[in-house]
């Protein structure tokens, strides 16, 4: 047993922030907010030949092998740096086609050929595996050729052209892009049944992005901290400011260590993989909601100003907090195992 | 004597007050547009003075109606049950820079700069906050030299609100820096549109541009504009700060009261966490709305005490921070139960000025503990003045 | 309108509080926790005698005359004190008697001849107005004549002997009776249908014990704050005491102004009286408890000794929270309204 | 590399210890009276002892097993989930003045005082808060005078656990005034038998008598009795500190998920708060349950970081701090939700040493978040021990 990430796997994550840090610095969000897509393609094909986008496929798929763990680790540094881009539906949606087999449509997207936007069904819409209707949101697919509609029992990818009726609609992030669409019985490319364990690595990856927000917030207060000052003196000396930051700091510590625990167990392949999942995503999104809104305080009027970083935080992780499941959608598969099994 | 009920006077002025304003009030809707906010804000101030509803409870000396506190409040609970748009051009004029030239001006000054502010022909801006200063607002820097008849200033104010379409701005500067930092800061009228001022929007979060930074670069001031006592304008400015704490934010409560029955209205008919029912029928749901109703209903009753206290003594005294807290964090806290409430729809942006405007309701609210004394500094007052805790 | 309790209504306060601290001093509460009654049989007479029973009573039913308001701002005094003894039920059960008619009863309960507790049905015990069956806990009944059932659509007087099976509890409150007993068929001695006013009257009177509860911990802290040295400063200097404190008096505040509100909306027979009164018992609780919670952390190791008081007023706050609704009844009361009508 | 399976060896460890528990944990309830208490805890540790099951993690030239932090938390896993009663009495001696011995005292000093403690032969209680410093620690001010080959002690102790069934006592006393208030503090070892100590038990909240105030009257401790340099018992004790913020409370982590289930079983055979439905059937206490097994599966994960930490460095940090405060504050919680739960159940008391004990566990909690660091004190930690803010 070792919760601690060795020096390999923490080299992983930093070459990955450097990557995003030098590629997706976070200035790019406001000066691209009115470009279609919120990362261009040459980025993309950057991010895709560093093999970010291919990280826990096995080999033999055309992956670079490595574990949930590292892929969580990596999925941190995106939320941290609050990187744009359809990364995480990119990433279960070639893991969705070599599932199916598909080791062609594996190569096109891990290499960054065919992006994969994502689908967020709205209340009332179905999908019963052959035909998708209703009302959806599209996220980030302004520059997809394929999006991924992902559910515990069935997941499938579909054409972008499918939508081609899709509206833009704003979205509270900057660095989000968001189109509305109503399907009426659109048939995907590819579909898997028994997705439970895809929905699970993409439950764990979102909450390696809602964890490396809530970090990114517990450091920026507490740098904020140390060197603004008020009164003659640091704000960090005012336990009103102190206090908070350690409240961020031991919210941060629950969502990392919860993360590390989930993405072993999926490593693990543990029989309760998709609920430590659930706590992960539970105990993340508190953690990023929380950090962020806490974040804005501790930083003043500066705090919410455009120019200032700190208000992509909060909308980032509201954005988070609702894709790949809610939080009364998480909290119930902790209640319903309650409910039904002690 | 504790007595809910509201004097005949009380009910008739409520009645003609409800009337007037259903007949007299704006029908087109609040532009978004800066520029256009100036005219729209001027001309329904200008309205309400031809009505003679400008002033309730200023001075008749000073073209008010001379009403009490209790009127005033009575104004701004109607006001805000009307729905009508939130006064926030003019509201520095008429509750802030105002009142303190009012009470601390010389009979000069008042009859040159109150009128005007009633009769809607000027909008005023505040310029206190510098960047460097913050919570520590007598820390304040920006620094005025005495030139023959005339101050001239150099500086950086943040956070004025609506410094662009203003005509006046009430300017705390440094005219003494031998002395503690609450001593040597003089209070003075400043003509925004003086030689040397420059202004420059802040975007905020929310997209809007309601704050601007202000730069001076040897703008000169006549001495005639200081008001009270040159280096006495911290007592100047701290008379203005308890007039905030009074009556003036009724009209947002209000409008928080009605935010909350419109989340109730969302939780009836759209569908609830478990993607079946009406959300309304989710316990926890049901609850924190019930909380938000029970907490908006207490805090009604606060801004009561708190008139009935100002009638009484002539000031609401320290507890007003008890009520700026308490209403401060419960809107913020409405706006969080809307997001979530609103699930995925709360990725739209949907700015506040709109139908169902809660993402941008949400985005600004953080403003909301931070702007006019952040809650820290509130919960200092509280323990400070309010129970006497040391230091 | 005028929510400022006057100098003739703050003196009744005044006089109500100066005759608890010298009759039912808090030490009396260890003293007598293993005496059958919580207040001495000497000290309940001395209460009667000085109206205490009777303040809110119309002098023609031989009360003192006084409205809600002042009945509210007495029984905040009891909170403060934490005055033990069957108060509440008999204040309450005396205005039943006299909308029933009784006289005789009303002046023997006013008088302190006769004591009323309190019955507190479990769930699944009913009563149809006629007779109770379930199990019921009896509430400070000890030294009780009679017994009240209270509820929004009947509520009624039960002679006390009817529940001699009754078999004592330890209560968590030692200035608190508790007992258990079975009820088969038990007859009222008095009864009365839509009873919907007594019960907001006794719904606000709960609110004001719990108000003055919080208020009574917000001051034993803010003195605590200012008198305890540590690191060679009184405590109260660190924000993480100070704003402690003042979100203590912000709690208290809302509830002692929503307590008045509802009162005079009670005196004024206001429509919206059960409503009201609901919103203060919601605000009141939720004071009483995080301020008596607090109170505790702020006194350290002292505030958690049985000698210190402040545990008193957990207890107390604790006890209060249950009887005459629950938070949730309460929230109902508020959120059924929000449910049906808007 | 993070990795949650555990090697073949641990879990055969793992398989020995629940096997071994199952066959020898005593079956008789702990008894409540505390005379009894010292006879039981002595007791059940020499079982312990001669089943070679003591000091898994103390070094073998001490009488230990001489293994690795993991096996130890295995144990306290195993022994948490075996549903054992705590190990109150002989805590201190294992977990806080035996580790500080093995570090800090002499050979002499280690080969008297470390056999009895694993051998389940004498109970320690700590002298370290006293009335007048609290969180202060280091302003302590029982003091001692070197008469001869003896300190001659005179001065108060309070919050001491188990102080009444004690034999030693790990004592803080200032034996040098003239310097900084961490300077003049020596950490010795005192019998609590000895003349002019006198012990008064403390009543707590919850009606029990744990805690003890000790007062020393001219009680003389041979020199040869200090642990470390004399004048230099801070440093002592902070080592020992560090220590309380291992895995020791591993096995009331265990205890607390356990106890969360038990309210899952509450919430399914109690009726909820409309009086019809069962209680879990209630969305607002399902997802409060929800999020409690949520946080003790975190806690748990936090633990295991802790661990892994120490394994690697020798020491679980500051960053042991995060993990007091997030289960303190998350203890109080669960027992606050067992408060909203049992509704009107809330007011029988029922001590904690019972089955369904959840007032007295209530009522006990309150104590987490004060002794052993408060949580502000451990908040103060964690911004400047691990943010590296200011003090």
């Amino acid at each position: 047993m070792d919760l601690l990430p060795s020096d390999e796997e923490l080299s992983i994550a930093q070459t990955v922030a450097e990557l995003l840090h030098r590629e997706l610095p976070r200035e790019l969000l406001r000066e691209r907010q009115n470009e279609q897509t919120s990362i261009s393609a040459e980025a993309w094909s950057i991010c895709a030949e560093s093999g970010l986008l291919a990280l826990g496929l096995a080999e033999g798929s055309g992956g670079v092998g490595f574990g949930l763990v590292e892929e969580a680790l990596a999925f941190r540094e995106i939320g941290r740096e609050l990187a744009p881009g359809p990364f995480l539906s990119s990433v279960i949606g070639a893991r969705l086609a070599a599932e199916a087999g598909d080791t062609e449509l594996v190569r096109a997207i891990v290499s960054g050929d065919r992006q994969v936007g994502l689908i967020l069904p709205r209340a009332g819409a179905t999908f019963d595996g052959s035909v998708v209707t209703g009302e959806v949101e599209l996220v980030d697919a302004t520059g997809s050729d394929l999006l991924l509609l992902l559910r515990p029992d069935v997941s499938a990818l579909f054409d972008r052209a499918s939508f081609a009726s899709a509206l833009p609609w704003q979205s509270i992030d900057p660095g989000v892009r968001l189109e509305v669409a109503t399907a009426v019985g659109v048939e995907p490319v590819l579909a898997v049944v028994d997705s439970a364990e895809l929905w699970a690595r993409a439950v764990v990856l979102s909450s390696a992005i809602l964890t490396g927000i809530s970090e990114a917030c517990r450091d920026a207060s507490t740098t904020h901290a140390k060197t603004r000052e008020q009164f003659g003196r640091p704000i960090g000396v005012n336990q009103a400011i102190k206090h908070r930051c350690a409240d961020m700091a031991m919210y941060s510590e629950a969502a990392s260590a919860q993360l590390l625990y989930a993405a072993a167990a999926g490593d693990a392949e543990s029989a309760d993989f998709g609920y430590q999942a659930s706590i992960a995503r539970v105990v993340a999104s508190r953690a990023a909601i929380s950090n962020a809104e806490a974040n804005i305080q501790v930083h003043g009027g500066m705090g919410y100003t455009y120019e200032h970083d700190a208000h992509l935080y909060v909308k980032r992780a509201r954005v988070w907090a609702n894709l790949i499941g809610s939080r009364t959608f998480h909290l119930s598969a902790v209640i319903d195992e309650i409910r039904v099994a002690a | 004597m504790v007595d809910l009920t509201f004097s005949r006077e009380q009910n008739e002025f409520r009645d003609e007050v409800r009337t007037w304003l259903a007949e007299n009030a704006p029908t087109r809707t609040r532009p978004h547009d800066y520029a256009e906010i100036r005219e729209y804000d001027l001309s329904w101030q200008r309205t309400q003075y031809a009505g003679g509803w400008a002033g309730i409870s200023w001075p008749v000396e000073f073209g008010g109606k001379g009403l009490s506190v209790i009127e005033q409040m009575i104004w701004y609970e109607e006001y805000g049950r009307a729905g009508l748009p939130g006064m926030d051009a003019t509201f520095v004029g008429l509750n802030h820079a105002g009142p303190t030239l009012m009470s601390r001006a010389s009979d000069e000054q008042k009859s040159k700069h109150l009128p005007p502010i009633l009769r809607g022909e000027v909008i005023w801006c505040q310029g206190f906050s510098e960047p460097g200063s913050g919570s520590d607002l007598a820390s304040l820097s920006t620094r005025a030299i005495i030139d023959g008849d005339d101050l001239v200033v150099n500086g950086q104010k943040i956070w004025t609100s609506f410094a662009h379409l203003a005509d006046w701005q009430e300017l705390l500067v440094r005219t003494d820096r031998t002395g503690g930092k609450h001593h040597g800061i003089s209070w003075v009228i400043c003509d925004i549109h003086s030689p040397g001022i420059e202004v420059r929007a802040i975007k905020t979060m929310d997209g809007e541009a309601e704050f601007a930074e202000v730069f001076y670069d040897d703008v000169r001031i006549p001495l005639a504009n200081v008001v009270g006592e040159l280096n006495q304008g911290w007592g100047v400015a701290m008379s203005t700060l308890a007039f905030e704490r009074g009556t003036a934010f009724t009209a947002s409560q209000v409008r928080l009261a009605s935010l909350v029955e419109e989340l109730v209205e969302i939780a009836r008919t759209r569908t609830g966490p478990d993607g079946k029912r009406a959300a309304i029928a989710d316990d926890e749901v049901a609850r924190r709305l019930g909380m938000a109703r029970a907490e908006v209903a207490a805090l009604r009753a606060m801004t009561y005490v708190g008139i009935s206290r100002s009638e009484k003594t002539g000031t609401p005294g320290s507890e007003g921070s008890i009520v700026k807290l308490y209403y401060t964090e419960l809107h913020k806290q409405v706006a969080q139960l809307a997001m979530d409430l609103l699930g995925s729809d709360g990725l739209r942006f949907v700015s506040r000025w709109m139908n169902n405007g809660w993402t941008g309701e949400y985005l600004a609210s953080f403003s909301l503990s931070i702007g006019g004394g952040t809650s820290e500094i509130q919960r200092n007052i509280i323990g400070e003045r309010v129970l006497g805790l040391p230091r």
